[in-house]
């Protein structure tokens, strides 16, 4: 017999630390949380050589290659692209605890914009929903501008 | 390797420092707390851990220690609490 | 100019769900050691080593260092390669290149993870965009299903066809690999009854996550023929990192990245014709969904072909492309090896090495590696030196 | 080997604190680094990046840079290490003979997260890391059985970070340029006996990039390409009790290996300028021991003879070194950009006259468990 295996249990050690980061926006970011929270506004940048817009809003476009630093406003309505509605108990990793369950996780086309953004439905149940739907962004009362949810979720727009 | 030995609870101390500041969170003890890396007798390695019931400001390499298990153990590497040092 | 380079050693613990019975490095050392006596080789005769994994899932902070007394790796040049779930492909990648380099000969390739010492959706969440994105992904399954949501409505696949592709993994792994983590068949109906956990993806459409690891050994063109007569030779690499943010990955319907870095691959080993050229696959399919989505990024079939493909039955073991005789992704996901297992099991298929799950006379094998933001790697395997 | 150059370098300004974001400084230096070799992104025809889970807190941290640096563009890998790793990566994928232009970039922004908890987490779970180990006091048990074995005492460690602040002040790029004497750094606060606030490298935020070519295309692209005429890396025991804490076998073995490549045979009398990762001020006496440049234990004397100073025979951290900077997982690289701007006779007040052979290098790992060494030349 092998004398390392004789009989013994294996143990496990726990290890829960806190790992705290304070991210930093850096300036896109910045500027937009910043126009979400003071003005209802969503913005992107737009691509000096290709005028392609991109939401969020970030330095250099992924096509050209070149730094971006004509920030514009872009519509707070959009079109659904794809969705899913999530049913499995997972961690919300801004709090730390259990997220709500069931959850819609969005990808929107923003009118104006040439990239996507992903956000929440108020809807969950996916026999309502279908991709190519109209929606609105509805913004937090409490706005604190960390975060995306200054915007706290989008609805579909009825009647479209 | 699966020959076990059994280990004597006493060794000489091969390196120490004495941590004087503060990281929530991940330290064991309130700072300030002695570490040191001690080779046991009959062992061929070092075993890092703490060190207890010393005077910070006298501890010197070559000091024999002993192992000081604790009451209640849990199965994990504090079940020693510390090594403090000893004669002989 | 280009050096040839080939595998020589493969070797894998049997993966679970949670293995309590021996820690990280010494489940890395159980792959290690089989990958040594597969190649018929020591620890003396290795040159350098490459790991991979994902650091939050264990929280080890630089694993390559800590992998030592596992790996072998004490007084060897050893590094570490992460690149999400493309790890597994990229540290096969990393292997490849330092072969290639002339610096090493002989390279062990060690990927593992033990991701049931962590919550692993909540570590993989947080790859994604803290400010603007995170909060909303629900780990790696939302956006798969999303993307799924979008071929459907572009292309009108079902559910159903994600089904086969779900029974045929599942069953490959049940009935041909002993390593593999889930091993039971399951039908159609098994699959479309299952609880949605992320629309339109179901419990039995998901990959599970596993405890395991798998290391792989790489050789210079003068040490391979050494080692062994029928090395697998790394014919093609390709790999393409896309996109950063989440968002900008979905809506496309089909996947981009792969369609690149099979290019790269194909170009690289001259195959024109992937259909007809390759005889076998071993793709990461994260989810069944993507067994459907990706085969055209694959050249497999034409736009918007997957349902077909999958449907036709081809792709099943005793057709004209079997995908993933080892069960793939689906049936065993320990995720820094995950990539790697998918290599691993390619080679073993054109060394006429992988037992039950041998494919008839196969010579010329792809694996793939998915990950990060809808990243993709691929690597083309042949017993020949090159296609003619 | 075949011959590779580097043919462009840049780094940020380090800082305690950059508000930039990770894409941002990584931006910046990757069009710098660009510039500098005088091409564009589309020259570039696969690229390494150097990301860390831990220090960037997040999973998959290469995904954060990868548009910044133009890295989806092309091939590319992630090389998770000291930056010195990534370049090894970068230099590879060359010698494949399946690349021809390499962009390597490294990027760190230390002051989002707490560096005691990450390092920290590089303890083994299940018996060091419950002991509060971090960076600072596993170094000062180093420190202290270095110093214990051979002699060596506070004042010759603290001499090193006198050097190495004032060399800082003629370094653009340097976090902490200062003068100060050996009395201020044996007065500084304990942070873990023997390690005082002045024998300890600052934490910066910052990023570094460099370029690397095929020599054909290294010539044509650029006047000035600096060769890299050899390289090695190599690990030591993991477990702080399984290594003899005082001796650097893995730096000698990584050092044995890219001299033999670069045809070295006397370090002291073929380096002329030496470029190491002092993350303490002990470290560099140690890694002079390691690099062969004097005998095991003797790093101490050597620093007293002066020479390592400027105006010494070997000038060692002409940059001020890592005490002056420490963006982690940059450090290395950041190493090898310094060494190419010394070879390139660019480095403007901090520059070695004359230096044609440079060595460059980088740690990984808790006490320099980990080493790779690069050997540079015109």
């Amino acid at each position: 017999m092998e004398q390392g295996k004789e009989a013994v249990k294996p143990l496990s050690v726990r290890y829960i630390a806190d790992m705290p980061y304070n991210y930093h926006a850096g300036y896109y970011y910045s500027r937009f949380l910043r126009e979400l929270r003071d003005n209802k506004r969503i913005i992107g940048v737009k691509c000096p050589k290709c005028r392609k817009i991109y939401v969020p809003p970030r330095i250099v476009c992924r096509d050209c290659f070149v730094k971006m630093e004509e920030f514009v406003p872009v519509s707070d309505k959009g079109t659904l692209l794809a969705f899913t509605v999530t049913n499995f108990l997972y961690t919300d990793t801004t709090t730390g605890g259990p997220k709500k369950i069931p959850f819609t996780a969005a990808f929107i086309k923003l009118d104006g914009a040439d990239s996507n953004i992903v956000h929440c439905l108020d809807e969950t149940d996916e026999k309502k929903i279908k991709a190519g739907m109209r929606l609105q962004a509805v913004f937090s009362d409490n706005r604190t501008g960390d975060y995306f949810h200054d915007i706290d979720h989008f609805r579909i727009i009825k009647g479209m | 390797m699966q020959e076990w030995v059994e280990l004597s609870d006493t060794g000489t101390l091969l390196t120490y420092t004495v941590t004087r500041y503060a990281v929530p969170g991940i330290q064991p003890l309130e700072p300030p707390f002695a570490l040191g890396i001690i080779k046991l007798d009959g062992a061929s390695t070092g075993l890092v851990h703490l060190l207890g019931e010393i005077d910070l400001n006298n501890i010197s390499i070559g000091l024999r220690v002993k192992a000081v298990f604790r009451e209640v153990r849990e199965g994990n590497y504090l079940d020693i609490k510390y090594f403090k040092p000893f004669r002989g | 100019m280009k050096m040839l380079v080939g595998i020589v050693g493969v070797g894998q613990t049997h993966h679970r769900s949670k293995n309590t019975d021996c820690n990280g490095q010494e489940l890395i050392s159980i792959a290690v050691k089989r990958a040594l006596e597969s190649a018929e080789l020591t620890m003396a005769d290795i040159d350098a080593i490459v790991i991979g994994n994902m650091d939050h899932f264990e929280s080890i902070n630089y694993v390559d260092m800590w992998s030592v007394d596992g790996s072998g790796g004490y007084m060897k040049p050893i590094m570490k390669v992460t690149t999400g779930g493309t790890t597994g492909s990229a540290i096969g990648h990393a292997g490849f290149y330092h072969a290639a380099s002339g610096l090493f000969d002989t390279v062990l390739v060690i990927g593992w993870e033990q991701n049931s010492e962590s919550d692993t959706t909540a570590a993989i969440s947080t790859c994604f965009d803290p400010i603007t994105e995170r909060e909303y992904s629900a780990g790696a399954i939302g956006p798969l299903a999303a993307h799924y949501i979008a071929y459907m409505t572009k292309y009108g696949a079902t559910e159903a066809d994600a089904a086969l592709v779900s029974v045929r993994d599942h069953n490959n792994a049940a009935l041909y690999n002993g390593y593999a983590h889930l091993r039971q068949t399951i039908t159609v109906e098994d699959v479309m009854k299952s609880a949605y956990i992320s629309y339109p993806i179901k419990l039995l459409d998901i990959c599970p996550r596993s405890d395991g690891a798998c290391a792989v050994i790489f050789a210079s063109e003068r040490k391979a023929k050494k080692i062994t007569d029928r090395p697998a030779w790394i014919l093609g690499v390709g790999d393409c990192h896309i996109l950063v943010h989440l968002a900008d990955g979905i809506g496309l319907a089909n996947l981009p990245s792969l369609e690149i870095a099979a290019r790269q691959a194909y170009e690289m080993a001259g195959i024109t014709d992937p259909f007809n050229q390759i005889d076998v696959a071993e793709l990461y399919i994260p989810a069944s969904t993507a067994g459907v989505s990706w085969m055209e990024a694959l050249g497999l079939c034409e736009e918007g072909g997957g349902p077909r493909l999958v449907r036709s039955g081809v792709t099943n073991m005793g057709g004209k492309l079997p995908i993933n005789p080892s069960g793939g992704v689906l049936a065993t996901n320990p995720i820094g090896a995950t990539g790697l297992l998918r290599i691993g099991e390619a080679a073993l298929q054109v060394m006429g090495k992988a037992e039950k799950k041998q494919v008839e006379g196969a010579k010329v094998a792809v694996a793939t590696g998915f990950g990060g933001c809808f990243w993709s790697d691929i690597t083309v395997l042949s017993s020949l030196p090159r296609l003619d | 080997m075949e011959k590779v150059g580097i043919i462009g370098v840049a780094q940020t300004k380090y800082q305690r604190y950059n508000p930039a974001s990770h894409a941002e400084l990584a931006y910046e230096v990757t069009s710098k680094a660009l510039e500098d070799a005088g091409l564009t992104i589309d020259d570039i025809d696969n690229t390494v990046t150097v990301c860390n889970d831990f220090w960037d807190g997040r999973t998959i941290s290469s995904m954060t840079i990868t548009e910044a640096t133009g890295s989806h563009k092309s091939p590319t890998t992630n090389v998770e290490g000291d930056g010195t790793y990534g370049a090894l990566m970068g230099l590879m994928r060359i010698l494949s003979g399946l690349h021809e232009i390499t962009l390597v970039v490294a990027q760190s922004k230390i002051s989002e997260g707490i560096p005691s908890v990450i390092t920290n987490a590089m303890f083994d779970p299940i018996y060091e890391r419950m002991l509060g180990l971090d960076a600072i006091n596993s170094a000062a048990l180093q420190m202290r059985s270095y110093m214990s074995k051979y002699g060596v005492t506070e004042q010759q460690c603290a001499k090193i970070s006198v050097k190495n602040h004032k060399n800082a002040k003629a370094n653009p790029y340097a976090h902490l340029a200062m003068d100060i004497t050996v009395d201020d750094v044996l007065k500084s606060r304990v942070l873990a006996d023997p390690i005082k606030l002045l024998d300890a490298s600052p934490i910066s935020d910052g990023a570094c990039a460099i370029v690397m070519a095929r020599e054909r295309t290294a010539k044509r692209k650029h006047g000035k390409p600096i060769w890299i005429k050899g390289v090695g890396h190599c690990a030591d025991a993991y477990h702080l009790g399984d290594r003899d804490l005082a001796e650097v076998d893995a730096l000698a073995s990584a050092a044995k290996r890219a001299y033999k490549m670069a045809g070295i045979r006397s370090p002291l009398k073929q380096i002329d300028v030496a470029e190491v990762y002092d993350a303490f001020s002990y470290m560099e006496l140690m890694w002079m021991e390691g690099l062969g440049f004097c005998d095991r234990g003797k790093a101490g004397a050597m620093v007293d003879s002066g020479l390592t100073e400027m105006n010494g025979a070997l000038p060692v951290n002409p940059s001020g070194g890592v005490l002056s900077a420490h963006a982690v997982q940059v450090a290395g690289l950041a190493r090898i950009a310094e060494a190419v701007l010394q070879l390139r006779g660019e480095a403007g007040g901090r520059q070695v006259d004359g230096a044609s052979t440079a060595l460059a290098h980088g740690i990984e790992g808790a006490c320099g468990q980990g080493h790779c060494v690069f050997i540079l030349g015109k």
